[in-house]
């Protein structure tokens, strides 16, 4: 039994804490929300210390660390509230070149994303309800590309979009910014920190990725993607339960400390058994992910449903610990609420994910199958 | 059991029907009432005067008022059909609400005819507007743990603190402030109570922006304030008793949350498709739907049990106490299970819907919905102890010199 | 506004309390869970009051005091734990053959009934899963019925069944205990103290209730004694609220009374909250069923769903506020608990009733129909 | 990473299964471990000391006791490895939890050389069993407050008092009994701790039935009853300190619920059809199977990172406190859910499903296992306090002489 990460990425884990709580600490996601635009010049430093290309392969200027080198990473990104591209162009748009790009497009693509130079996001979701890859909207002919996608993380500060759309050879198209028809707009979301934007591309030019040729391989990017996404929600839940923790050891009231009434006492207590279970499950999806095993899409599933549980109480309650100071801009509670929310729509909603888990579950159970 | 008025309650209904019809524009049906939507629109405290003036006129401001501090000398009842029609129309009569439904009334209660004579009027009429300086940042539940101090001064009191959760402080004309005038007497026994114009020298606003991006609280400063002590209400020392009065009919003013709700909710879920079909055909929708659908019911039911109470003139018992904690939770489950239907297109797709952004918002001033007014804690705290009778907690401060009570490392 | 019961009827109430108290109280319940038969003398005694009867006609030898009446009697018997066959004989199978039974049918059994001399009840149940009138198991043929139904509520003290099954004229068919072909065996219950049993009905004669021609008929029936079944469930859940407020003012831990620890505090609170929005459904429910106001369906499902709510928090936490001695036989805190959970279930689980609640709500915004 | 053995584990484990293959009967696959079963059926007793004998000569009994106690001197993962094999079998080894894993450390770590001679040996070949006289009545959650007096009386004690949720008093042989030897010291002073001989003239014992109908607690009374004073374990007034070594131990081996969970509720929710089709295919069912299965599996994952740790001779963390926490909760949730969706006909149609009886059952047990070992609150405080280092609660009693402590009108 050896559930846990290796001593390097342990280290890797507390260096990459004492970096960010250093260089990104909550004032910068603060200044995002303020309206601040991406702070290259961190990426760049976050680039140059081998974390954005960590899991991507020497020969394309990236470090080799692995998928567990992600998991750890992602954690503390969640943690500290980076205001970072980390998600979309580390996670999912760069695992999914990786995955998915023909060798030319990850000649031409991964060292810039590996060195920070370039960034690039998925653009998934056309409209409201569930994400399903066997129904996409939209359409490519000709090399040519029309849609919209809304809610695109990082979509102002992308360079590449990889564009989910059915089209002659792919579910996965590759669309740079800079090309014709492809306009951007901002659009409001929750967490104005990692800013979503819409996407509108009108006969923009579009290559296929040749990997992400049917369904199953899109949502296998997707399930990898919600491992780290879940490490990430890990991390910003357990920040929000150490804030409200540290306030309510200092807060006063009726004389004592606030932290001593049951009521506050219980209610973190159950934020974290929330975490812990988060924790565990998360740690799970890390397994699958590194081994590349069958089990992959399950752990996805509960390494997302528990990331979702932990960080939504984790922040809400964040909130309420600190009372009438919870609910002002001043206080950063609202910077992890409003994180929280956002990671637990990025990839489909916990609601989407039970439903798969039932279907994943209900499908091992079919008596026509080997057990 | 009817839900009918009875035939001097019908009569009262259309005669406020009928005043507001005249004078104020009727809200389109199916219109969501916002959150303190058209607050902030240019001229609206100009209008919100006007219509106040011509309401006073009519009658209709202060119902339940006595007529001797010039109130109508309604019943209670009446006082509440008046708002339920009131309500159905594009008026901003909130802003007057502290004046007329706390301050003056604990003024009229406690203070002196001069004070009757100089403010009530004034204040029925909406030509002076009133806020409330009880809450300090180092109190928050704790409201009698208030640090702002009062020191006598020849015919007067100088003031010096600060003051939170003010509500319209900026264009408040006065306040009703409850300071420390004796911080060697335990915690409830050494405060007074004063009327202070808000426009006195030494005072200070800055407001406070919330998470939802809206200002309408605000902090407020002193520096040697002065107040005459002809504006103190009560005795010196008997602060928390005269507050009290303010804060019991601030606790039993307590409505439901604005924003989405069950009809927002199943509107919502009529437009959506999930995997399975159509969202209303889904069962943990339906579910949900219809769990919301009982609490908000269970609300309103209250409501008309209380109403009951007030339409027979009988003290009403105390169920209502459950509808703030029961509103502000709601709301904020159905806030982030919006969300969660639409998925990840997430806040934007909220546009393409007929609901645009109605969730999104409501996750956002939920939080404060939690807290404002007394949070949740101290909710079931008071339901604990005053309905159900169960012992109070041990109280760290009992009986303790306020200036000696733990404050902690902040 | 006039959202109470008038006077009478308080009073109503507070003789029914002083009476069940004083010859009814949980140390019946107890002997009627440790085996002991239903009470005949003490149904005898409530006959004679006129409760049994307290809706029917008087010409049947009913009281004629209308629905509001049973409402109030139903609260007092689910607050006491009474075990009588109240549900079953007067609020269920009473109420059908009042509604549906023919001229013969109803001068033959609502006297006796209304006279405690005999006992009827509703066999609905033919299997797991919800309650649909439109799809009943069963047939009659000749005059003949044949069927199996479950949990059959007093089945082993009812001398007369109404069977939901299809058949010529009719979805309702009384059957007589002592008729051939009736076999009543015992079923273990969650509840003894209200017995259940199993009906196993080979060709045995049936007669028709004429009135219960349509699945609507048999709906509303349901829905109608849904309300009433929501007054017991208040009844059984105050007086579980009161039991745990009652030890929690009075047992003591850690020197001082365990009613003082916020963690006892706020979940009475909260049971208190569950009570208070199931009254104020009920009290919905009352008035439509007075009123045989169109909204009765839905005001039964509210009353229902919060009833069923109430009943489970209030008798489920107040085990929990006894701590040790609450999950012990002796207490009585486990009387209170099989009783809500029987109550939720016996007219079908909050889980359908929300299911029917939203039908119904879906099918007044239908377009075509108007506001 | 990986959930492999290590190749000594694997070897360990390979060896334990040998042995238990020789000694006892495999479970069927997909049989549910029941809440206790079998544990009354005549000739068990007998049974489990006849296995726990073989166990013991085999070197699995005390596989993590030192070698001076007489036990294997194994690692903390090897005793887990045991038990995770002997889980899959049909052995009654529990009741000899109490003496090998309570009991006989605590007396081997505080007692004397003659105290580890007399009574670890037995204990381990299961030829005495142990029971454990903690808790009381009066006390409750409160643990340390126990009133059973424990008087000098020449070369041993006099003991009057009464126990509570003794499991196995009427088959047990000996007792570790905590008693207050001087109630005018506050709380936890004035313990000590002290062997029982159940078979000593004055001991009483009485089952106590539960609500589910079985009586697997008792009540222990006692009358006069002596104890010579070389059966105290540690010093006069150090009760609770050898206490909290039993205590710390117990927390230690907290096990998930038994009864249905997710498998469970999965195959009714395959054998039941609801309005709108299979029971599987409904939204709402699949949301809670989802919610119960993440919930499950989180429960193993946490248990496999304390195993882990284990593994490594680390101390594992404190995550392991939340296990009965959640699994208590989530069976009765289960309990209350697999009810509901049979419907109508209630408990009776568990007989018609596969399941027949086991939600019935779970939800009559349930109760007790939010309870027994550490109700949901003082679990929610051990976190809260220990491991997210909040303040303790003011205490009433602190400092006080026991004798003085408020006590209530009961």
């Amino acid at each position: 039994m050896n559930f846990d990460f290796p001593d390097e990425l342990k280290q890797l884990r507390a260096e990459a804490r004492r970096f960010l709580a250093d260089r990104c600490p909550p004032a910068a996601a603060r200044r995002a929300l303020e309206g601040a635009p991406l702070d290259r010049a961190l990426w760049s430093e976050l680039a140059a210390m081998g974390w954005v290309g960590a899991a991507l392969p020497e020969r394309h200027g990236g470090a080799g660390l692995g998928q567990l080198a992600l998991c750890v990473l992602s954690e503390e990104l969640g943690r500290s509230l980076a205001p970072l591209p980390w998600a979309s162009s580390v996670c999912q748009a760069g695992e999914a070149l990786a995955a998915f790009g023909s060798p030319a497009q990850q000649a031409h693509w991964l060292p810039r994303l590996a060195a920070g130079e370039a960034v690039a996001t998925l653009a998934l979701a056309a409209g409201p309800g569930p994400f399903d890859p066997a129904r996409l909207a939209g359409g490519v002919a000709s090399g040519r590309i029309t849609a919209t996608r809304l809610a695109v993380p990082d979509a102002l500060s992308a360079d590449l979009f990889l564009v989910a759309a059915p089209g002659p050879g792919s579910l996965l198209w590759l669309v740079a910014r800079d090309a014709p028809g492809v306009t951007v707009s901002p659009a409001e979301g929750i967490d104005p920190t990692r800013p979503i934007g819409r996407l509108d591309l009108r006969d923009a030019p579009a290559e296929p990725l040749p990997g992400a040729a049917d369904p199953t391989a899109l949502r296998r990017l997707i399930d990898r993607a919600a491992v780290l996404a879940a490490f990430e929600q890990l991390g910003t839940a357990e920040a929000a339960l150490a804030m409200a923790t540290d306030y309510a050891r200092e807060r006063y009231a009726f004389g004592r400390p606030i932290g001593s009434f049951q009521a506050i006492k219980h209610k973190l207590a159950d934020v974290y058994i929330a975490v812990e279970l988060a924790r565990s499950n998360a740690c799970y999806g890390a397994w699958a992910l590194e081994a590349d095993s069958a089990e992959l899409p399950v752990a996805a599933a509960v390494a997302r449903i528990a990331g979702c549980e932990a960080g939504w109480i984790a922040t809400r309650e964040n909130i309420q610990t600190h009372g009438g100071m919870g609910f002002t801009w001043a206080y950063d509670c609202h910077l992890y609420y409003r994180r929280a929310r956002a990671q637990a729509l990025a990839l489909g909603s916990a609601r989407e994910w039970k439903h798969r888990l039932i279907d994943l579950l209900a499908a091992r159970n079919r008596p026509d199958r080997p057990e | 059991m009817d839900f009918d008025d009875t035939p001097e309650e019908a009569e009262f209904r259309a005669a406020a029907r009928a005043f507001l019809d005249a004078n104020a524009i009727r809200r389109a049906p199916g219109a969501v009432e916002g959150y303190r939507r058209g607050q902030d629109k240019p001229g609206a405290l100009e209008a919100a005067k006007d219509f106040q003036r011509r309401k006073a006129e009519a009658g209709f401001a202060g119902i339940n008022w006595p007529v001797e501090w010039g109130g109508r000398g309604g019943t209670q009842i009446q006082q509440i059909i008046y708002d339920q029609e009131e309500a159905r129309y594009d008026v901003l009569t909130g802003i007057f609400g502290i004046g007329v439904n706390l301050a003056l009334p604990t003024i009229c209660t406690w203070g002196t005819d001069a004070h009757r004579a100089r403010f009530a009027g004034p204040c029925l009429r909406g030509e002076e507007v009133w806020c409330q300086l009880f809450s300090e940042p180092a109190g928050g539940s704790d409201l009698a743990a208030l640090r702002t101090r009062a020191v006598r001064d020849g015919d007067g009191w100088v003031v010096n603190g600060q003051k939170i959760w003010t509500s319209g402080a900026h264009y408040c004309d006065f306040g009703i402030l409850v300071a420390r005038t004796d911080p060697d007497r335990p915690k409830h026994e050494g405060l007074s109570y004063f009327i202070l114009d808000m426009k006195s020298p030494g005072v200070e606003i800055r407001p406070i922006r919330q998470i939802s991006g809206s200002a309408h609280f605000n902090e407020v400063f002193f520096t040697d304030v002065r107040i005459a002590d002809d504006r103190r209400v009560g005795p010196v020392g008997a602060g928390w008793k005269v507050a009290l009065t303010t804060l019991m009919r601030e606790r039993y003013g307590m409505r439901a949350a604005p924003g989405p709700d069950f009809e927002e909710a199943f509107a919502l879920a009529q437009a959506l498709t999930l995997e399975d079909g159509p969202a209303l055909a889904n069962a943990a929708v339906r579910e949900k739907l219809a769990e919301w659908y009982t609490r908000t019911q269970g609300l309103r039911f209250t409501r008309f049990r209380t109403m009951t109470a007030l339409s027979r003139g009988q003290t009403p018992g105390p169920e209502s106490s459950i509808i703030k904690l029961v509103a502000g939770n709601k709301l904020q489950e159905i806030a982030a299970w919006g969300l969660d239907l639409m998925g990840m297109a997430g806040s934007e797709s909220g546009e393409a819907l007929p609901l645009g952004g109605l969730f999104e918002e409501a996750l956002l001033y939920a939080p404060a919905l939690r807290i404002a007014g007394g949070t949740d804690e101290i909710m079931r705290n008071i339901i604990a102890e005053r309905v159900l009778g169960l012992p109070p907690d041990i109280r760290a401060d009992k009986g303790m010199a306020f200036r000696d009570v733990p404050t902690g490392p902040r």
